[in-house]
């Protein structure tokens, strides 16, 4: 069991570490844009809200887990529409530029 | 079948990386932006297919709920509300990995004694789960003006915090050798509560850099809830995002010029420090005034003219009307550019957004950089609804708290225009000298009725 | 078993992206030193080689064992030492600078 | 106590990262190097801890010899030996690989079948491996000139080398399938003349591309050996080697301005093209020479000197009297400058590492950007042994394989001497029409002795 924690762990510093390398010298225009981003992506939470809320649990688990479906959809949706909205505004800029 | 789910899983999570990666350059934001949106929905689609999921309803009725209610946040949020609309949106995310290790730990209470590392990490989830739903929450409300925007401050607030955050620890603790869920539910309240309090005593203005910080713990949240329950892709993109969240953070605080520290516990913004600065050198010292009428002329015949946009922009809701004034200005030659500071406004990006809305061309944009040689140059700088940015304390005077930010040298110019409704300092309450520079003059008012009456004026030149 | 070499895999596909992302723009200069510091971190494979030599195995595969830690262990420590050598170089001048 | 040592693998491969990140900038490298040999052995002493290993002595012997004979290699090699040295203990590093690989798959022999993905790695790292032992040796015989530096070809080599890799991953699909052990004897022996043929075809001066991409192989075989015997740091650690070894080999092909398939496949450096393009044009135009005398006066009385070092610097030994020659001038009070060509000589760095030898100041290298615009500026410049690197045909001629490779301008300066020791062409083997350029004059003979000749010249001025 302890075992199979350090696997993940490994994969979780690997993550890490790519994470860090992969955000650096970001322009400060682009700071609002990268953060609904990434928010999006945190709602890949989604995936356990899914597991938990198809387990077909007694009642109260149940609602716990459609909630948690309802929250990391919204989180899910409206990050990645509101990023590309944002990205959109910049897009149109540059093309008549 | 399982292999290939985790295999789509890591798909998923390459998606991520690239998009990620494409995110923080201009060119590619977009394009990157959709790749992380593709690798979500591969995801979302691999997992139905997992073995766990016995039944189909809930998941179904859970998804077209959030998304008709995420689709509309989306849809209906103003462009300048976006900071706000991103607290609440994470919010929403801490929430539901708090709810996911929840489910999982009535799950576990039936059956016999669970693992000690599975313990630990629902504990954990749901912490920080809490935390990020409660302090988003909060910063969404400071941004509304739902709860106040001022730094919350009260005796022994720090005390406070460090005990209550002690205490969910002892719980976590006592939690993981006992299994019993009563104190649980107090866990959960304990950890909105810490949310709440650690976000109060925060000024507004600051509320970018602490929702970067709640994205960043969203992301970790994920990545616990991955761990809870095994699941690789929860927790490369859970960390993913946890790293580059704190790496935001950092890069946005060193814009500033300040500490992670400082946003956190320096109360910046508090009113103390505003009153104490704000009118005293206000009322002792004289100014100029200026006209609409002389402003306008002034600006007329000047060969170049730079417009220094900051946060009273976006109270005014300007944007549009400076856009038009810069049009009547260009048709009589003069050279418009806008200087962009780095955190001019509220938000990173702030003074982007806002002008790309009035359709202002994308290349009239200076970055500080490119722009502080051109000063010497510049016949007017118009500052509309800008302070700190343009606060020369900041290269002068070690003791104020701006001091080493870097500024827009508008005082290079050889006229400055500075448009604001009062003396009132701006976000960091300090007074700025430059409004009593012998070539400043101020031009009272909202900014929007201002541009309004320089636009009429010149018209009519 | 197959289980067992996805999670391997997202290790391995992880490590790639953050060998990628750590080598950029490295200056000209620095190429020899890396390619040989990096070269002696390849010779991690004296971890496969001690276990497989130490094993206690059959004739034949613990010669093989025994050739692997040696191959191995002069990639690591020449590795490690001529990188060194080669950097104390360009230590030393830039101290005089 | 697993989980230990798997959390101890871990903490070695984050060294590693470390490491690896502080060695990409000149400041940090050499404690990047320190950092991730700590990390190394940590991890060798966390596996003398490993529940599989049951005996010692035979460990314990072969990291003695392993160790001493590597330290040996280490201490002895010349500073200009460096690239063969790196060739030769990748080949090693290549080797264990293998060499693990072949262990497993005898032991495996005994029991029950072998499951596939193990039955499929393990073959993947012999190939790997082999290839990368008999190549790296290849590379290192090249650059010792054990072997031709020639690009040795012959016809139908192409053709030859695509059936011989097809049957050895036909006899991998085979394998698979049976489990055979005489086939895996094959096996070694077609990766191993793999490794030779693909590496012989390619000329000398290519090779640290080769040993870069070879490293990588490398690495991808540690990695390999990882699966096989299911150990993440193993994976970790090659991953990354491989990775970072083929991100380096881009680099280097970017700086020469070759695509990799060029380099891999191009016989670039084989005797035909040199042959074509030397004495031809040689022979019909006029050159100027110069004796050491007049050469010395003009660069006594210079006002600034740079000298282009190139590889026949390396071969003439000529960095410690081109050294002294620089302080007799400077003496005078003569500026001089020395302009490094990121891809002079025959490996990367190739010209800051023989100058440091010398104990040329780090302040009076230059790189090309920083150098060119000087060469206006520039009384003399004296090229010593570069060709390639100042060709002008990379500006100016389309059809020249050097074409958009970024070069030195010398020919900017108001006098060029050119040392070498005939017009024979450089590594490139194309002609070079600065040799004829009407303020170039020619110095024949080998370096280090044209250049005592100057120095001697210079003292009795
Ligand atoms: N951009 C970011 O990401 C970010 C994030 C966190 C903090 N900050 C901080 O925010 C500050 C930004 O500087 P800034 O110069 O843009 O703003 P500022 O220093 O906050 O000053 C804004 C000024 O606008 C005036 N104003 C407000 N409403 C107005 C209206 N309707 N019409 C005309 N003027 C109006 C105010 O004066 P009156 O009240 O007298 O009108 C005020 O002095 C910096 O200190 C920065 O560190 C920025
Ligand atoms: N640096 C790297 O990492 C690297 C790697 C791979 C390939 N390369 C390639 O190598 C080339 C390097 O250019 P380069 O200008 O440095 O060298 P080069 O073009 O190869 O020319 C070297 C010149 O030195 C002369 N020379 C040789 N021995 C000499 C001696 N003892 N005394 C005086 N002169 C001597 C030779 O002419 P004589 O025979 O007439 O004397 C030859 O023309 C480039 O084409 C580059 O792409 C570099």
């Amino acid at each position: 069991m302890i075992e199979g924690l350090v696997e993940l762990l490994v994969v979780f510093v690997l993550a890490m570490f790519v994470g860090f390398e992969v955000i650096t010298k970001v322009p400060p225009t682009l700071h609002t844009p990268l953060m609904s981003g990434s928010n999006a992506i945190s709602g890949i939470t989604i995936i356990g809200a899914m597991i938990v809320a198809g387990r077909g649990d007694a009642r109260v688990a149940a609602i716990l887990g459609f909630l948690a479906v309802v929250f990391a959809m919204i989180n899910v949706v409206g990050g990645f529409m509101v990023t590309d909205r944002m990205l959109r505004m910049f897009k149109r800029k540059k093309e008549s530029e | 079948m399982i292999a290939l789910i985790k295999l789509i899983y890591l798909g998923a999570a390459v998606c991520f990386i690239l998009g990620l990666k494409r995110l923080s350059h201009p060119a590619t934001a977009r394009s990157g932006n959709m790749l992380a949106a593709l690798g979500m929905l591969v995801a979302i689609v691999a997992t139905l297919f997992d073995q766990e999921i016995l039944t189909f309803p809930v998941i179904i009725a859970g998804i077209v709920v959030g998304s008709a209610v995420g689709a509309t946040f989306a849809r209906t949020v103003k462009m300048t509300a976006m900071p706000q609309m991103v607290a609440l949106l994470n919010g929403f995310g801490g929430g539901a990995s708090a709810l996911v290790a929840g489910a999982e730990f009535l799950r576990l209470q039936g059956g016999v004694a669970t693992p000690i590392n599975i313990a630990i990490t629902i504990q954990l989830s749901v912490l920080i789960g809490s935390v990020t739903f409660s302090g988003s929450l909060i910063a969404f409300g400071k941004l509304q003006e739902l709860v106040t925007g001022r730094a919350v401050t009260y005796p022994l607030q720090k005390t406070l915090n460090a005990l209550l955050f002690a205490s969910v620890l002892g719980l976590i603790a006592w939690l993981v050798v006992s299994g019993q869920p009563v104190p649980f539910i107090v866990l959960v309240g304990l950890a909105l509560l810490l949310g709440v309090l650690s976000v109060i005593p925060i000024g507004g203005a600051d509320m970018p850099v602490v929702i970067s910080l709640l994205n960043s713990y969203s992301g970790i949240a994920a990545a616990m809830t991955g761990f809870v329950i095994s699941n690789s892709g929860l927790i490369i993109s859970g960390a993913l995002v946890g790293a580059s969240g704190l790496i935001l953070t950092r890069i946005m605080c060193k814009a500033m010029n300040r500490s992670l520290a400082n946003v956190l516990f320096g109360a910046f913004g508090s009113g103390a420090t505003e009153v104490a600065a704000g009118p005293a050198g206000a009322l002792e010292r004289p100014i100029k005034q200026i006209s609409a009428e002389d402003a306008s002329t002034l600006l007329a015949f000047a060969r170049q003219v730079v417009f220094v946009p900051g946060y009273g922009l976006a109270v005014a809701q300007a944007q549009h009307v400076v856009r038009e004034l810069a049009d009547l200005l260009e048709k009589r030659g003069v050279e418009v550019k806008y200087a962009i500071h780095p955190v001019a406004g509220r938000m990173p990006g702030h003074m982007n957004v806002l002008l790309a809305e009035a359709d202002v061309p994308y290349d009239k944009l200076f970055d500080m950089d490119q722009i502080n040689p051109e000063f010497d140059r510049t016949d007017v700088s118009v500052v509309i609804g800008a302070n700190d940015v343009v606060n020369p304390a900041a290269r002068n005077t070690p003791e104020s708290p701006l001091y080493g930010m870097p500024i827009l040298d508008v005082d290079n110019s050889h006229h400055i225009i500075v448009m604001k409704r009062s003396m009132r300092p701006g976000f960091a309450g300090v007074g700025n000298e430059l409004f009593y520079d012998s070539k400043t003059t101020m031009l009272f008012g909202d900014a929007k009725d201002s541009l309004k009456k320089l636009a009429t004026e010149v018209k009519e030149l």
